[in-house]
């Protein structure tokens, strides 16, 4: 019996969803070990009979978390897709300043026309099984992942830091060559993409467990970053996890 | 010895390309990384060391181990036979780490992986005249000059090079070749001069005697600076990644979709992980950066030592140049020496 | 007389989340919207603050289908601000990347979106079943796409290398070389795209529109320009508010823009209506075997037109990189700011439009930012087609009137998720 | 009879196993399984107590797991028990009797039996760790005649947890094999003892100078056991402990089980308390 799937998007870019229809080119096998019953941004069909759902994107309004908890009562495993759903992602930026001067520059006086809260990965509104990290995902890591869930498995991910990878792939690391670089504290799996293209890790797959926040913020002091621009680095894709490290709430 | 003047060094690797894939460090962003070279003109032997060790071409960073069917059971075992291999311009610290990884991979059940490549490459190592890099510290370690395994060692004479052989691989690069000379007296006088003028650029960076490694190792297990330089350590893993003579490794399978179709990969691993040494139940052998740190500090000055006979660091200073954190061996064994004596038989 | 009742709740095979609410009482067209119901992503409020070589890497993310385009706006908008002038080489590459988003997007519009529509079937799904073929030459038309951008920026969705004054990594001739043969060998794919929407039987519909582009020289113009209007008139880059003139609906969490009149068309129809006599002439022969010839109004034919780019794209980037293998890749440094103050706006034609970005930034810092979303300036256009074409398919059935309404919607290739990225929301 | 690890060499590789089948599948506890497997027709285990197999469900990943069965009774079957806990072990769990798996070994050094005849002998077992001393147990009872006094002390955390429990009572039916159990945590019904394993040691009364003491357990169990068997008297070199570590390849190459010098998967993993007393890290 082949697992059905379906694919559900909240607040996000659909980047990542697209990284799955990416990853048919190389495997379209995928079509036959799967049933994709429902994949709104690809498909008219719709079933709301799935066993594993991929949910991408963060939960940014509170009207979307009954949603969410409805997706997580139908399915046996619900998997977050990339850093939207795994962290939070570029949504929670905004997390660190005050919520109501946010709504005001961007809509004035309609401000109140919308709803919003502060973003939030989809963990903090429900249990998640599994994530797929990044921004966006990897498709070699989705097709293993979803390997494992047809071996009746969670899908595992590494836990150690990206250097990791960079090294293997024989990078000149990014310290050297005079940049910056959050690889020692941001989780692997996406062999070093951003570093061997000549940036610096963005820290899209998120920090490791346990990271010395500490030592990276003096790494980055010493290669000539000011307290802003550290600030800025490690608030791309980590707002929400290093809030959390910091025990702060959003404003 | 022979000579080989400078002029020809070219032709003969020209001529080596015939029957090998020649390997040689390249230029990448201010740094070398050891590569195939595909016209002899892009040989560079002059170079500070490469990111990665040359242990990557017998011990790849990921490697399959065997194919498999999981529905048959059908297995078969991946050992690359690779096309005759020179790799040209090992520092002689390198040389030395590959002598401890051949002993490693050959004791006990022998690694067919290893081997196979191994047998299949002829090394051409190059005498140092000057530290690569600040961070070296070969002297201190005893890699400044060849081991006693050695294929073809070159030492850069002004316009000639001195050949020396120590294998039958590496007299298979020179014989019957033509480019070699055989020595006058003048280029032995030139070869002692260099060689004696070679030494005092380099310094004693260790402030104990190597042989007195184990001894403050063993003495120091219990030195609060493991804490203080695991408080820094970011478990960032790079200096065991550019370790030559490093080799941990981590094994995991690989399957296509269909689950049918599949392989065994063993991937470089790094003691410096969490989780390296989690057993079932989650007990942690080793559950802080500290106490990582220090295993792969005694790793390096001890037991090494004691299992294979040869230190676990021949000195290259890769790790030094790689951490973020800027943890070295040279300052970590000086502070240990220091404290040592501070309060000798106390625990430092 | 017809009473007509159409809610479609999240239109399908679209990138974003919009409804389509038609209420027709006896004969009576009382509403006929595209609501727009995405969150809101408060873009321009995150890039406060921010160092300005954070801005490409932040706005690529509004969108993961046209990321590389507002990459390259984003970085064309800082380069004005800060007076950078990146090497030609820089140039060459961007546009060669550019063609790769484009064939990447409008294949997938194509093949995946549109096409199930006129086959039949709900998805590219059951056509993996009934027309392998289609399907295996879209995923290698997409996959080439992909490797082109991955080749030059490291990924499509999103790009890594591009920065500020050009870029971080360099393709190898010897990539440059595999990707030429693959472009090449892509031509018969791209003749068998043409045929395949010959085949198509698309909606008669036409309403006349004002069609906008960007417009530069001699060639079809991608990146940077002025702003022409099919209704006469251009506009530089700095006075892209002229003609957007940005509105507030209640009904869509995105602005409509109007110009000359009510509402305009950007997106590939439009770049055809306005650059025609510039494409390539292999595309320009494609459109011929398609039956467009400019000026074109009927919506449904914007997947005409995007096939007669995906073929312009083809030969184009075949060009772009002879050009790039006579010169030799040089492994440069990205030009530098010539200070760290200043505005500029910039402007690239995406999959879908043309997209602004504009910036102020002080002290390296970004102060200020506004984007314009070319779904954001279609919307008004979409509405006002529904509204045309309504009243002249009553007498069908619900399910063909609310087909129709999604296939028109679809044909734009709305992308959503951007066009709200930072406007007046209200839900209804 | 060819062994195994004769033929995992002419592999070519020492990383691939020789597939074999399991023949029967027993529920133990609600984690743990008995497993019987077969090897190919000619194929034997050959092993010592004490010693593992690589174990491998293809596409999922090895494991160490310690030969249960007795070598005199193994032949080319064998038994396992496996408690599951992650990846390899879970599906290992889901396999059905008739599917095969793969197996390397039996690799590093058991328990050195020959030293211990004459000798009174006392197995300590906690939990899991009863799976290697089965086979050494076993070893010992069918040649009962060559040791002196032989006692099994063996605690589990519940009574539903106790593993072998068919040999539990014929060993305790037998009358040539103290036995004495305890359990962490008592469930109604129980009247035997609770506590933890250090409370059986003032059961037994040996002469210590000629007592082998065998501890196989958790990590936690080792020092405090340790503790009691030294103050009992029992020399250093007489114990006898079987060391767990991480092991990716069981032939000393990666790294993992390394615990000072040694390579817990080659020199161990049955080391004595003489041997490993000075290596930190090794009790810790
Ligand atoms: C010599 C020897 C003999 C053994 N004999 C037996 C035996 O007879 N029977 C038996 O059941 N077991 C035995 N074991 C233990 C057995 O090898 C392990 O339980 C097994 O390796 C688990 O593999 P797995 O793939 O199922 O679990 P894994 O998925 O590898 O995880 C196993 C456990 O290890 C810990 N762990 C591993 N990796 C991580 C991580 N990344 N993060 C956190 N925790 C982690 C966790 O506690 C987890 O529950 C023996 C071990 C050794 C060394
Ligand atoms: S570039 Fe980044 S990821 Fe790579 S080694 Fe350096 S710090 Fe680590
Ligand atoms: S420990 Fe450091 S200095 Fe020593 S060999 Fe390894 S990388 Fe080189
Ligand atoms: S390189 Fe430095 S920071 Fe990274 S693991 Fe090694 S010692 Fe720690």
């Amino acid at each position: 019996m082949k697992p059905k799937v379906a694919f559900f998007e909240f607040t996000s870019c659909e980047g990542c969803q697209l990284t799955v229809l990416d990853t048919l080119q190389r495997h379209p096998e995928l079509l036959e070990v799967i049933e994709i019953v429902q994949f709104r941004e690809a498909m008219s069909e719709r079933g709301e009979d799935y066993q594993i759902a991929f949910i991408e994107g963060s939960c940014t309004r509170p009207s979307d978390e009954a949603k969410i908890r409805e997706i997580r009562e139908q399915a046996q495993i619900v998997v977050a897709l990339g850093a939207c759903a795994h962290l939070g992602g570029i949504n929670a930026i905004r997390n660190r300043m005050p919520l109501e001067q946010t709504r005001e520059y961007v809509y004035g006086d309609k401000k109140d026309w919308f709803e919003t809260y502060p973003a939030r990965p989809l963990s903090a509104v429900i249990e998640v099984d599994a994530v797929i990290p990044g921004c966006p995902i990897d498709r070699k890591e989705f097709a293993t992942a979803v390997t494992h869930l047809l071996q009746g498995r969670k899908p595992a991910i590494p836990d150690y830091p990206l250097c990791i990878d960079c090294k293997l792939t024989e990078n000149v690391c990014m310290f050297l060559r005079g940049q910056t670089c959050l690889g020692p504290v941001t989780r692997a799996g996406c062999e070093a993409i951003c570093p061997a293209q000549g940036q610096g890790c963005e820290g899209c797959r998120g920090l490791i467990p346990s990271p010395n926040m500490h030592s990276i913020k003096q790494a980055l002091r010493e290669h000539g970053m000011t307290e802003d621009q550290i600030a800025a680095k490690l608030s791309l894709f980590l707002t929400y996890q290093t809030m959390q490290l910091e025990g702060v709430t959003p404003a | 010895m022979r000579i080989l003047p400078k002029h020809l060094l070219q032709a003969w690797v020209e001529r080596l390309r015939v029957d090998h894939r020649v390997v040689a460090p390249r230029e990448s962003h201010g740094q070398y990384i050891f590569d195939e070279i595909t016209s002899a003109d892009e040989l560079v032997l002059d170079y500070h060391s490469s990111v990665l060790p040359p242990k990557k071409y017998f011990l790849p960073p990921r490697e399959d181990l065997f194919t498999f069917n999981a529905k048959t059971m059908e297995m078969s075992p991946v050992i690359e036979e690779i096309q005759p291999t020179v790799i040209m311009a090992l520092h002689t610290c390198d040389l030395h780490a590959i002598q401890l990884l051949d002993r490693i991979q050959g004791t006990g059940h022998v690694d067919q992986h290893y081997q196979a490549r191994r047998r299949k490459t002829t090394l051409v190592s190059i005498e140092c005249m000057e530290p690569c890099m600040a961070q070296a510290f070969c002297k201190s370690l005893g890699t400044l000059s060849v081991p006693e395994q050695f294929d073809v060692h070159l030492t850069d004479l002004g316009d000639r090079y001195a050949v020396d052989v120590g294998s039958d691989a590496g007299e298979a690069l020179i014989r019957g070749m033509g480019f070699f000379w055989k020595p006058s007296d003048a280029d032995y006088d030139r070869f002692n001069e260099v060689m004696a003028g070679k030494w005092p650029n380099f310094d004693y960076r260790l402030d104990c005697d190597v042989t007195d490694l184990p001894n403050l190792l063993g003495a120091s297990h219990d030195s609060a600076l493991w804490d203080e330089i695991g408080e820094r350590c970011l478990s960032c893993g790079q200096c065991t990644k550019v370790c030559p003579t490093c080799y941990c490794f981590d094994v995991v399978d690989e399957i296509d979709l269909k689950l049918e179709k599949g392989k065994r990969v063993r991937v470089w691993d790094s003691c410096l992980l969490e989780k390296f040494a989690v057993v079932a139940g989650g007990h942690d052998f080793r559950n802080s950066r500290a106490n990582r740190l220090r295993h792969r500090f005694m790793r390096k000055g001890k037991y090494q030592l004691e299992a294979y006979g040869l230190l676990g660091c021949v000195g290259c200073g890769r790790c030094a140049l790689s951490c973020p954190a800027h943890i070295t061996p040279i300052a970590t064994l000086n502070t240990l020496n220091e404290r040592r004596q501070a309060s000798p038989g106390e625990s430092a | 007389m017809t009473t007509l009742k159409v809610d479609v709740h999240h239109v399908t095979r679209v990138e974003g989340h919009g409804n389509i609410v038609v209420d027709v009482q006896n004969g009576v067209l009382k509403q006929c919207d595209l609501q727009i119901v995405e969150t809101p992503r408060f873009f321009e409020a995150m890039l406060r603050g921010r160092p300005y070589l954070d801005a490409s890497h932040l706005t690529s993310r509004i969108c993961g289908i046209c990321a590389v385009g507002h990459a390259t706006a984003s970085l064309r908008a800082t380069e004005q601000a800060l007076g950078v002038t990146p090497s030609p080489q820089t140039t060459l590459l961007r546009k060669l990347n550019f063609h790769g988003e484009i064939l990447d997007s409008h294949i997938l519009h194509i093949y995946m979106l549109v096409a199930p529509d006129y086959l039949g079937v709900g998805s590219v799904i059951p056509l993996a079943q009934s027309a392998p073929d289609v399907v295996l030459r879209a995923l290698r038309m997409k996959q080439l796409a992909g490797d082109l951008c991955a080749a030059i920026c490291g990924r499509h969705t999103h790009p890594i290398s591009m920065t500020v004054g050009g870029f971080t990594h360099f393709p190898s001739l010897e990539t440059l070389r595999e990707l030429r043969a693959r472009l090449v060998a892509s031509r018969a794919d791209c003749d068998a795209t043409i045929e395949l929407l010959a085949g198509l039987e698309f909606p008669r519909f036409e309403r006349d529109t004002e069609y906008v582009a960007l417009h530069k020289g001699e060639e079809y113009c991608f990146i940077d320009g002025v702003i022409d209007s099919s209704d006469g008139g251009r506009w530089d880059l700095e006075d892209y508010r002229l003609v957007t003139n940005e509105t507030i609906v209640p009904h869509s969490s995105a602005k409509h823009t109007r110009h000359q009149r009510d509402s305009y068309m950007v997106g590939a129809l439009a770049r055809f209506n306005i650059n025609h006599d510039k494409l390539h002439p292999r595309a320009r022969a494609a459109a011929e075997a398609l039956g467009l010839a400019p000026k074109v109004i009927n919506p449904y034919l914007i997947a005409a037109a995007q096939a007669v780019e995906v073929v312009h794209c083809t030969e184009d980037a075949i060009q772009l990189i002879d050009q790039l293998l006579e010169m030799g890749i040089r492994h440069e440094e990205p030009a530098a700011p010539t200070r760290l103050t200043g505005e500029g706006v910039g402007a690239a034609e995406v999959p879908r439009g043309t997209l602004f970005h504009h910036y102020q930034i002080e002290d390296g810092a970004i102060v200020g930012a506004n984007c314009i979303i070319p779904t954001g300036q279609n919307l008004a256009n979409i509405e006002l087609d529904m509204r045309a074409l309504v009243p002249t398919i009553l007498d069908r059935s619900q399910e063909d009137i609310t087909l129709a309404l999604e296939m028109l919607v679809r044909a734009y290739d709305p992308c959503i998720s951007c066009s709200t990225h930072m406007l007046n929301v209200r839900f209804v | 009879m060819t062994t195994l690890l004769r033929e995992t060499l002419d592999h070519s590789s020492i990383y691939m196993p020789t597939p074999a089948r399991i023949v029967a599948v027993e529920q133990f506890t609600e984690l743990e399984k008995w497993f019987h497997l077969e090897l190919p027709s000619g194929f034997t285990i050959a092993h010592q107590p004490g010693q593992f197999v690589e174990v491998s469900v293809l596409g999922i990943g090895e494991a160490p797991i310690s030969i249960c069965s007795s070598p005199a009774r193994s032949n080319g079957a064998f038994e396992l028990c496996v408690r599951r806990v992650g990846k390899l072990t879970e599906a290992l769990h889901r396999l059905e009797p008739g599917s095969m798996i793969g197996v390397r070994g039996p690799f590093g050094h058991g328990f050195p039996i020959d030293r211990f005849q004459g000798k009174d002998i006392v197995f300590v077992a906690g939990g899991l760790g009863l799976a290697p001393l089965r086979s050494l147990i076993t070893e010992v009872l069918d040649e009962r005649g060559k040791y002196g006094r032989v006692a099994l002390l063996y605690g589990a955390r519940t009574p539903k947890d106790f593993l072998f429990p068919d040999d539990l009572k014929s060993w305790a039916e037998r009358g040539d094999i103290e036995c004495h159990v305890t359990v962490d945590r008592p469930t109604d019904g129980w009247d035997g003892n609770v506590g933890v394993i250090t409370t059986l040691l003032p059961k037994i009364d040996f002469p210590a100078r000629n007592t082998i003491a065998t501890v196989v357990g958790p990590p936690v169990m080792y020092k405090f056991v340790l503790q009691d068997l030294l103050a009992k008297g029992v020399a250093e070199g007489n114990i006898w402990l079987s060391f767990e570590r991480q092991m990716k390849c069981g032939v000393g190459k990666c790294g993992h089980c390394q615990m000072h010098h040694i390579y817990t998967c080659q020199t161990g993993p049955v080391l004595s308390y003489a041997e490993v007393k000075d290596l930190e890290e090794a009790l810790s």
